[in-house]
């Protein structure tokens, strides 16, 4: 597969989780964005009966694509489903234990995989900048037993303290935090994906830890983006670019209306791809 | 003959509507249990069941088989003071913020902008913050005359510490397990896709919670896109989601949910939807709540004057999905 | 940091199942997430998914949808020391005690004649007395992954001292109110009207708690009356009650429910169930079960040999009502 | 309306309690029985648009007349029904107060109108007769704003103390006893209703009243058949025998196999109707 050299944060963000993603795995999604747009790109190229669960009690969904360009409103978002319940019951099915991977967008990270989905700068009652709140990222982060988070990769975003944690990591990281903040035993954050690193967390300290790097990335530039440090461990792996073939399929496929993909642009250098990217465009 | 004693592990600090299970079956036994014809216009609807004051919860939400004509109405009849439940909230909150109708709100999520940011910086409205899922448990927990419900989340989040929930010792397992307080609202508004006279009501398609809103709420307000024969509810019981003895009041509303859609039947308007955008960040909203609500004296007037007959045919056929609705 | 505590003002004496939500995560966990054929026969379903001592859950009963052929399996292969969830029971619970496979049973209701009389008295069989209601509102906490969940009712009763209730201090009213403990069986037993070949499933009626019972428990066996194409079932996925991967296996067993009815397909055979009955009372079980049980080697047989095609026939067509079920 | 001279104690029960009903009220039946045949007589009585919900989920059908012998196994049971359910569901509706009267039959009876479904005789561990257990009486007698029980007035089932308390009643009589118990506030039993006599409760202690004596009984002959004394105030009324309109509609109709309705016959003197009955025939 040859590598693109021109896409979107968004896009490469989308496509790495895609990745992690197989038919083994039942895989809990929001109704909309970038989350469910991996599952759709899996399904497309390497997971054709990849299974999923939507918040809105859609279970097991086989869309049509290309997709609609306004999902929530549209009845081919859940057509084909194996079953429609509703929002209660997927999270019951998430409470017993059925769902396995909960994948989020995230605004605001710490060190621990405990995410911000409420505001940012001020207060609770007084905030700079006020978010869409908790929606169903605090049942899935606690009840499936993995959590997958997609961000982009700023200092803003990791930070050492979230200004409010909105869905739990693993809380302060010492053994047993979850559990004893009333959570299922056994579950926790699994990966943290961006557009140019891919996070994993420490087994024992529970603390973020560095997996792979993108190619016109480097440690120290992933470094310097964070306010907290990750483990960084020895054995460190290139984070392949999308491939023209992923792009293709989520652009004509799974964003035709290139509503979710859009983003801040990454232009590769033609010949060596371990070049600087310099974004071109300025989606926030 | 106290044996022993439970431990509360934590408990969170956020102002939340007192369970009361008791009051809740106090409203049940005042209604009609007979069959009797509840159809009214949405005015009269919004009149006779919202209060100043009244804790309102509405589902899905203004994109999705949301009660959107009921909201509008409201804004018309310049509610104030309502406490909304929103549990997966669209820009509802927003357009009711802007009517100047909200003084608190209990966040799962919403969409966000100025309005609402404004509103809560300048204290005109406060938020709660829970999740889309504890308030829709919270909102089952009332439908089963209940006063609390375990759950296992919530915990381990500043969520907990601004909300009513508190975190227990299981006094069956020894291990600490959440608890949420029920929500019993004063008035539930709820589209559904069909329902006859006395409010027996079918729901299409995958849902947030419609069946517990209405049952855990005082005043059920329906708006419906078709009105059907109770024959036709008798032929298939097993399409009925809310039954008609939990019913306050059926509004006949086609195109109800407009701007938003009702899968299987018609798609959202998606130049309106921008146009409400628009408003919000240019700092127009009065116009467009002239436009749109204050501007015409009805949801009927809406439609024939500000939408027309072709643009809802288009809508309609663009919703090209209708297997397993209407099919 | 504990703040304060909740009196546990009485608690019941009763032994019970106790919840573990975390170990029923876990048997989840360990399920197949893809779509596989799960078709198997009777025998190999009951071999491999119920074991002697297994918790086990059935639903409805032996009189109607309830999943006859498989409690018949069980009793062919001399399962032992099950404990039955008799939610609401018929003579199910008399049969396999009858075949004595059973050493417990929670009680909600059932028929009970010299059988279950004799066993309780001679100590074989142990009770534990619950409520229909009760019964199938654990197998709800067993569903929605909670060790517990509150009730009003329970309390005031000799039910209450003889079972796992508690009656604490509300923490949010504090007025008493009743907990009740989540039950995770180990296997379910449901027939269902149609399913496809991976289990998802349909069950048409009203009806007793099939997808609680589905949902709460380790393995799930269906038998079903029909197997329909995964596509029929994507076509309308709101008639979907019971979703794949919480089954285990898929029986295909027409006249499942024999001597029991399935509503809108077959009546039930009242002449069986005189025959039970007399057998009971004459004392001449060991003749029934040798009969109907051990003298053939599946369900298939027992429906050709002892009931035949014409009575078949003829119990399809005593079922004369239809509507809302397959029309 | 002419009374009839020869019916069953439990054609007499069933008239009673249909006697009872009307069309404001939502009841709770089990799904067969002496209580369900005291709805359907009423519907076809007096109280046509009467709605009742069934323990398995059936809300407010219209069964077609004359109904099948074996009811739980017949889709007609459940037919013309406005939702069907299930049992959890039903019980929530009672739980939230929908549900207005619960109509319960009952082996044994206290003063307080708790009853027993469960054993008499000898101990739980060892009972001399073993019955089917409290099925859905129990969360009935709970939920519901009030109780009616059906049963056959003898010195065995009207008791002192209970072998068992399967469901309750007023429990010790104490204001709040219910409360106490965890059961929803101004709730509890409305009447007791046997061949021969109809009983309340007196309001101030909460213990059974007889309220009326049929014609061919007297109050001693009543008392003489309970263990416990009732509250028996001035005005005992005359408890009108079942009319031939309603023993018709009751066995063509509503009964037609006879399963329920059989029992002891009470056979009344033509020329005065006060003439002691004879049973002439043994069902227990």
């Amino acid at each position: 597969m040859s590598s693109a050299t021109s896409f979107t944060d968004n896009e490469a963000i989308i496509t790495y989780a895609s990745r992690l993603m197989d038919e083994n795995r039942l895989y809990f999604v929001a109704i909309g964005g970038p989350p469910l747009l991996a599952v759709l790109l899996a399904k497309q190229l390497h997971a054709p009966s990849i299974a999923y669960v939507v918040e809105d009690g859609t279970i097991a969904p086989e869309m049509r694509l290309p997709a609609p360009a306004f999902m929530i409103g549209a009845g081919l978002a859940s057509s084909r489903a194996v079953a429609w319940t509703d929002m209660n019951t997927v999270d019951f099915h998430a409470s017993r234990g059925y769902i396995d991977d909960g994948v989020l967008a995230a605004v605001q990270v710490d060190a621990y995989g405990n995410f911000n989905s409420t505001f940012a700068g001020g207060t609770y009652d007084r905030p700079e900048r006020r978010f869409g709140g908790p929606g169903g990222a605090t049942e899935i982060a606690s009840l499936c037993w993995r959590t997958m988070l997609m961000t982009r990769l700023q200092r803003r975003k990791f930070v050492e303290k979230l200004d409010f944690v909105s869905s739990p990591g693993y809380i302060d990281g010492t053994p047993g935090a979850r559990e004893r903040a009333g959570l299922p035993a056994g579950t926790g954050p699994y990966r943290v994906i961006t557009e140019r690193a891919m996070f994993g967390f420490d087994e024992e300290t529970h603390r973020m830890k560095l997996l792979a790097v993108a190619p016109w990335s480097s440690i120290d530039d992933v470094l310097s983006d964070m306010e907290f440090r990750p483990v960084v461990p020895d054995d460190v792996v290139p984070l392949e670019p999308p491939t023209e073939r992923e792009l293709d399929v989520l652009r004509t496929q799974v964003d035709p209306s290139g509503r979710t993909i859009a983003g801040d642009w990454i232009v590769l250098d033609g010949a060596a791809q371990a070049a600087k990217a310099a974004p071109v465009a300025g989606a926030s | 003959m106290t044996t022993r004693s439970i431990p509360v592990l934590d408990q969170g600090a956020g102002e939340f509507r007192p369970p009361d299970p008791d009051a809740a079956r106090r409203w049940a036994r005042d209604k009609d249990r007979r069959l009797v014809d509840k159809r009214m216009t949405e005015q009269a609807a919004v009149e006779r069941f919202v209060a100043d004051g009244s804790y309102v919860s509405y589902d899905t939400n203004v994109w999705r088989r949301g009660p959107s004509s009921l909201m509008r109405e409201i804004i018309r009849q310049h509610k104030r003071d309502l406490w909304l439940a929103a549990k997966f909230s669209a820009h509802d909150a927003t357009l009711l913020t802007a009517g100047g109708c909200v003084s608190k709100i209990d966040v799962g999520w919403m969409e966000v902008g100025r309005i609402i940011t404004d509103a809560v910086r300048e204290g005109r409205v406060k938020m709660f913050e829970w999740t889309n899922g504890a308030l829709a448990y919270r909102h089952l927990a009332g439908a089963l005359g209940v006063p609390f419900l375990p759950l296992r989340y919530v915990g381990g989040t500043d969520v907990f510490h601004n909300s009513g929930a508190q975190l227990i010792e299981d006094p069956y397992t020894g291990q600490p397990v959440c608890l949420v307080p029920a929500v019993n609202p004063d008035v539930a508004l709820i589209h559904v896709n069909q329902c006859d006279i006395y409010g027996n009501a079918r729901v299409f398609g995958p849902g947030l919670a419609p069946v517990e809103t209405a049952m855990a709420s005082r005043h059920v307000i329906l708006s419906t896109e078709e009105i059907i024969d109770t024959d036709e509810i008798r032929k298939h019981p097993a399409q009925t989601t809310i039954p008609y003895y939990v019913v306050d009041a059926v509004v006949h509303a086609p195109f109800g949910c407009y701007p938003g859609s009702v899968p299987g039947l018609y798609r959202a308007d998606l130049e309106h939807l921008m146009e409400f955008g628009a408003a919000q960040l240019q700092g127009t909203m009065d116009a467009y709540l002239e436009k749109w609500v204050y501007g015409v004296a009805s949801h009927t007037e809406m439609m024939e004057k500000r939408v027309g007959l072709a643009k809802m045919q288009q809508l309609q056929a663009d919703e090209t999905h209708t297997e397993g609705y209407y099919t």
